[in-house]
């Protein structure tokens, strides 16, 4: 899933996203970006993200781990 | 990297106008339809400037295309004036999705992804600082025969507006909405003299040309660090006062 | 199964009797294209896909080695 | 023949069809077969609708139609070109090559190569192989490749068996180094002794073009054709393609230490939707691996075949993070046949395109 870390480093205006990074450090981590990401993983895996799911969400691979949960 | 202003509708009527006034001071990507207009304006302002060929009805192929030019060139925008436009006059009891299709992909779809490739930080970085979509008093105003032209400016609007908050505070984004004025697109129109006449009798200070309304794109184009985003700017000679 | 072969081969050229050559290509019952119109119409009545390297004109002289050759792919 | 490489990819293709399309049903009265036993081999071989050029256009013209796209619409830099490859059998003349005349029509650099290559079927993966030594270099970082031919005009109107199948095309396709260090090897053998069971008797110095060899015939099977024309012996090809093409794919996968099952798709020259089924048989793998609508659509059009079957199916594709495993193979006029492994994803551009000759 090398492309979500394209696709989040693009939604957060910076060079590059690993996994394990925290999100909230990242000056553009706010709801329009979550929403961005969501409709990224909706059109390319066809998995819907609940507010829910994001709760506990702290990092790229916790993400990860919700869509593969899903899939 | 070098900075370029994004101008789409380039090769005619206000499009043109706005390209040949911001030429001598800045660095313009010349969008248009037709290679021989574009090369005809390279011959006019020069070579520094970029020209992109690009049929904005495949709106499909817009992101590839303009992501792989920019890419190309080292290009990166901080402004963008979408002129890019088509109107026609249509009852609305002959109106179908088809017909009015096409005038929003023109119009309006093809924006879109536009301005989607300008905030790509992948593609153009954070670069992009203003935008300035040249819409239409159609789009506050109800004239016969405008509901496809209507709805899609006033779709350009609607979306302006939102786009505002979303991309503030970097970038600021308003609209230009100007009143009848003489353009090649306007030109069936204006060769019937019962119009024009009709025209200059509802236009307080008359018909316009199309010089008052590039004096205010550039004024907003040149401004830097402005406070003023979301609004729409008529330039009308009072007609909606 | 020799009355399907003839069958096809009448749709093809209702013109000849089959029955009566024992040489279809060389006598001039069938040309090449009428080869691959034939081998497509075997293919679709017998199920089956006829190898190109045997479409050779000694496959193909007769109704019995016709028939020879497509039992090779009935087994 | 097996060569190597390493760090190569292809990072743009257009096809470019003149807009003109022509109908097999349309044509049935130049032939002088019944129109019944004519159809009867629409769907078998595939005779359904192709391309033809304007007269005055030439195969050069449709490559520089799509190079110009990639210039104007895509910003290729014309002078990041250290190569230029044109491979067709109707150039513009003899003399001079046509890639010099493209050189000067595309704006390309003095410090550039130009090659012409006389050939057909194969010539697509010959092309990628010379790209490919040209890359290996050091001075040579970007070559254009340009496949083009006008096939129209060299196979009778009056050829029931060849004309239908035949189309006008070209295309274009940028190759670069790249850091990619996957090995991407070329398979390509020729035999030359067979070389004339394809050919076009006359217009070269063995037998010049007259007035003589431009006279159609009945060649006895009802087809007319002129010593002009492309002639060849089917049935002979059609072996030749049968037995050789499917031991290369199994050389080739073996090489690569694949199996068919890894290969996404079988990009082959399309000769006819016949000969295509019956290979796809025979080398034993889904006909849904191997797209085979090129020849009802456009035409076979020599080596710009495979680039239009790229462009015309498999563009999302190719577009997207996913990366595809292609397995590409010409085969014919040489005779040689050829092939190879790609590894493509995230291609720049991948684009089909008609050729509009008034530019607006």
């Amino acid at each position: 899933m090398k492309e979500l870390n394209i696709e989040l480093a693009d939604i957060l205006e910076v060079e590059s996203v690993t996994d394990d990074e925290i999100l909230n450090s990242f000056e553009n981590w706010d709801s329009l970006s979550i929403l961005s990401l969501t409709a990224f993983v909706d059109k390319n895996y066809n998995i819907q993200i609940s507010n829910d799911d994001l709760s506990d969400v702290k990092t790229l691979a916790d993400i990860k781990n919700i869509i593969a949960m899903k899939n | 990297m070098k900075f370029y202003t994004l101008i789409t509708g380039a090769t005619s009527g206000i499009g043109l106008k706005t390209v040949l006034e911001l030429s001598p001071k800045h660095n313009l990507l010349v969008v248009g339809r037709s290679k021989k207009k574009l090369e005809h304006l390279k011959k006019s302002i020069g070579d520094e400037h970029l020209y992109f060929y690009c049929d904005l009805l495949d709106v499909d192929n817009i992101e590839n295309n303009l992501s792989l030019y920019l890419k190309n060139n080292n290009a990166l925008i901080n402004k963008f004036i979408s002129c890019a436009g088509v109107d026609q006059n249509t009852p609305a009891k002959s109106l179908n999705s088809r017909s009015v299709n096409e005038m929003m992909k023109i119009n309006f779809y093809s924006v879109i992804e536009i301005v989607s490739v300008l905030m790509k930080f992948s593609v153009n970085k954070a670069s992009l600082k203003n935008i300035i979509f040249v819409s239409s008093i159609s789009s506050i105003r109800g004239f016969k025969g405008k509901g496809a032209y209507s709805a899609s400016k006033g779709a350009l609007d609607s979306y302006m507006r939102v786009i505002s908050k979303e991309f503030a505070p970097r970038v600021v984004v308003n609209s230009v909405l100007p009143g009848a004025v003489h353009t090649p697109m306007s030109e069936s129109t204006f060769q019937n003299a019962d119009i024009v006449s009709h025209l200059n009798n509802i236009y307080p200070m008359g018909v316009g040309s199309v010089d008052k309304v590039v004096d205010c794109i550039k004024f907003y184009h040149d401004l830097e660090n402005s406070w003023i985003t979301g609004q729409q700017f008529v330039v009308d000679g009072g007609l909606t006062s | 199964m020799k009355k399907r072969i003839e069958q096809k081969l009448i749709s093809i050229r209702p013109e000849f009797d089959f029955l009566k050559s024992d040489s279809f290509i060389d006598e001039g019952l069938l040309d090449s294209f009428d080869l691959i119109t034939l081998v497509s119409l075997l293919d679709e009545e017998f199920n089956i896909s006829i190898d190109g390297i045997d479409m050779t004109p000694e496959n193909f002289s007769n109704i019995s080695t016709i028939e020879l050759m497509l039992k090779k792919y009935m087994d | 023949m097996n060569l190597s490489f390493k760090g190569k990819k292809i990072t743009d293709i257009v096809s470019v069809v003149p807009e003109n399309v022509s109908r097999f049903v349309d044509e049935l009265h130049q032939y002088s077969f019944p129109v019944e036993k004519s159809l009867k081999l629409k769907d078998i071989m595939g005779f359904n609708e192709h391309r033809v050029a304007p007269e005055d256009v030439t195969a050069a013209d449709m490559c520089e139609f799509g190079f110009n796209y990639l210039v104007d619409s895509k910003g290729l830099n014309p002078a990041s070109i250290d190569a230029l490859i044109f491979i067709s059998h109707t150039p513009d003349h003899f003399v001079p090559p046509t890639s010099s005349i493209l050189h000067g029509k595309l704006g390309l650099k003095e410090d550039c190569l130009c090659f012409d290559i006389n050939h057909g079927c194969a010539g697509f993966i010959v092309g990628l192989q010379q790209a490919f030594m040209l890359l290996e270099n050091v001075g040579i970082n970007r070559v254009a490749l340009l496949n083009g031919d006008t096939l129209s005009r060299k196979v009778s109107k009056k050829d029931r068996n060849s004309y239908p199948v035949v189309g006008d095309a070209g295309s274009v396709a940028i190759i670069e180094n790249s850091s990619d260090t996957n090995p991407i090897n070329v398979f390509t053998k020729n035999r030359g002794k067979d070389s004339l069971v394809l050919k076009i008797p006359a217009g070269g110095s063995r037998m010049p073009s007259t007035h003589e060899t431009s006279i159609l015939k009945d060649i006895g099977d009802g087809n007319f054709r002129s010593l002009d024309n492309l002639e060849m012996e089917g049935a002979s090809v059609f072996a030749f393609v049968q037995s050789e093409v499917p031991k290369m794919v199994d050389e080739i996968l073996k090489t690569e230490g694949l199996n068919k099952d890894d290969i996404d798709f079988f990009v082959l020259h399309q000769p006819n939707r016949f000969m295509l089924e019956k290979l796809a048989d025979k080398i034993g793998v889904s006909r849904n691996k191997v797209p085979n609508n090129i020849v009802e659509n456009f035409g076979n059009s020599n080596s710009v075949t495979i680039p239009i079957n790229i462009t015309f199916n498999l563009k999302n594709i190719l577009t997207s993070n996913r990366s595809t495993k292609l397995l590409l193979a010409g085969f014919g006029v040489g005779l040689t046949w050829s092939g190879l492994v790609l590894d493509i994803n995230n291609i720049n551009t991948c684009e089909l395109i008609e050729f509009k000759k008034e530019i607006k």
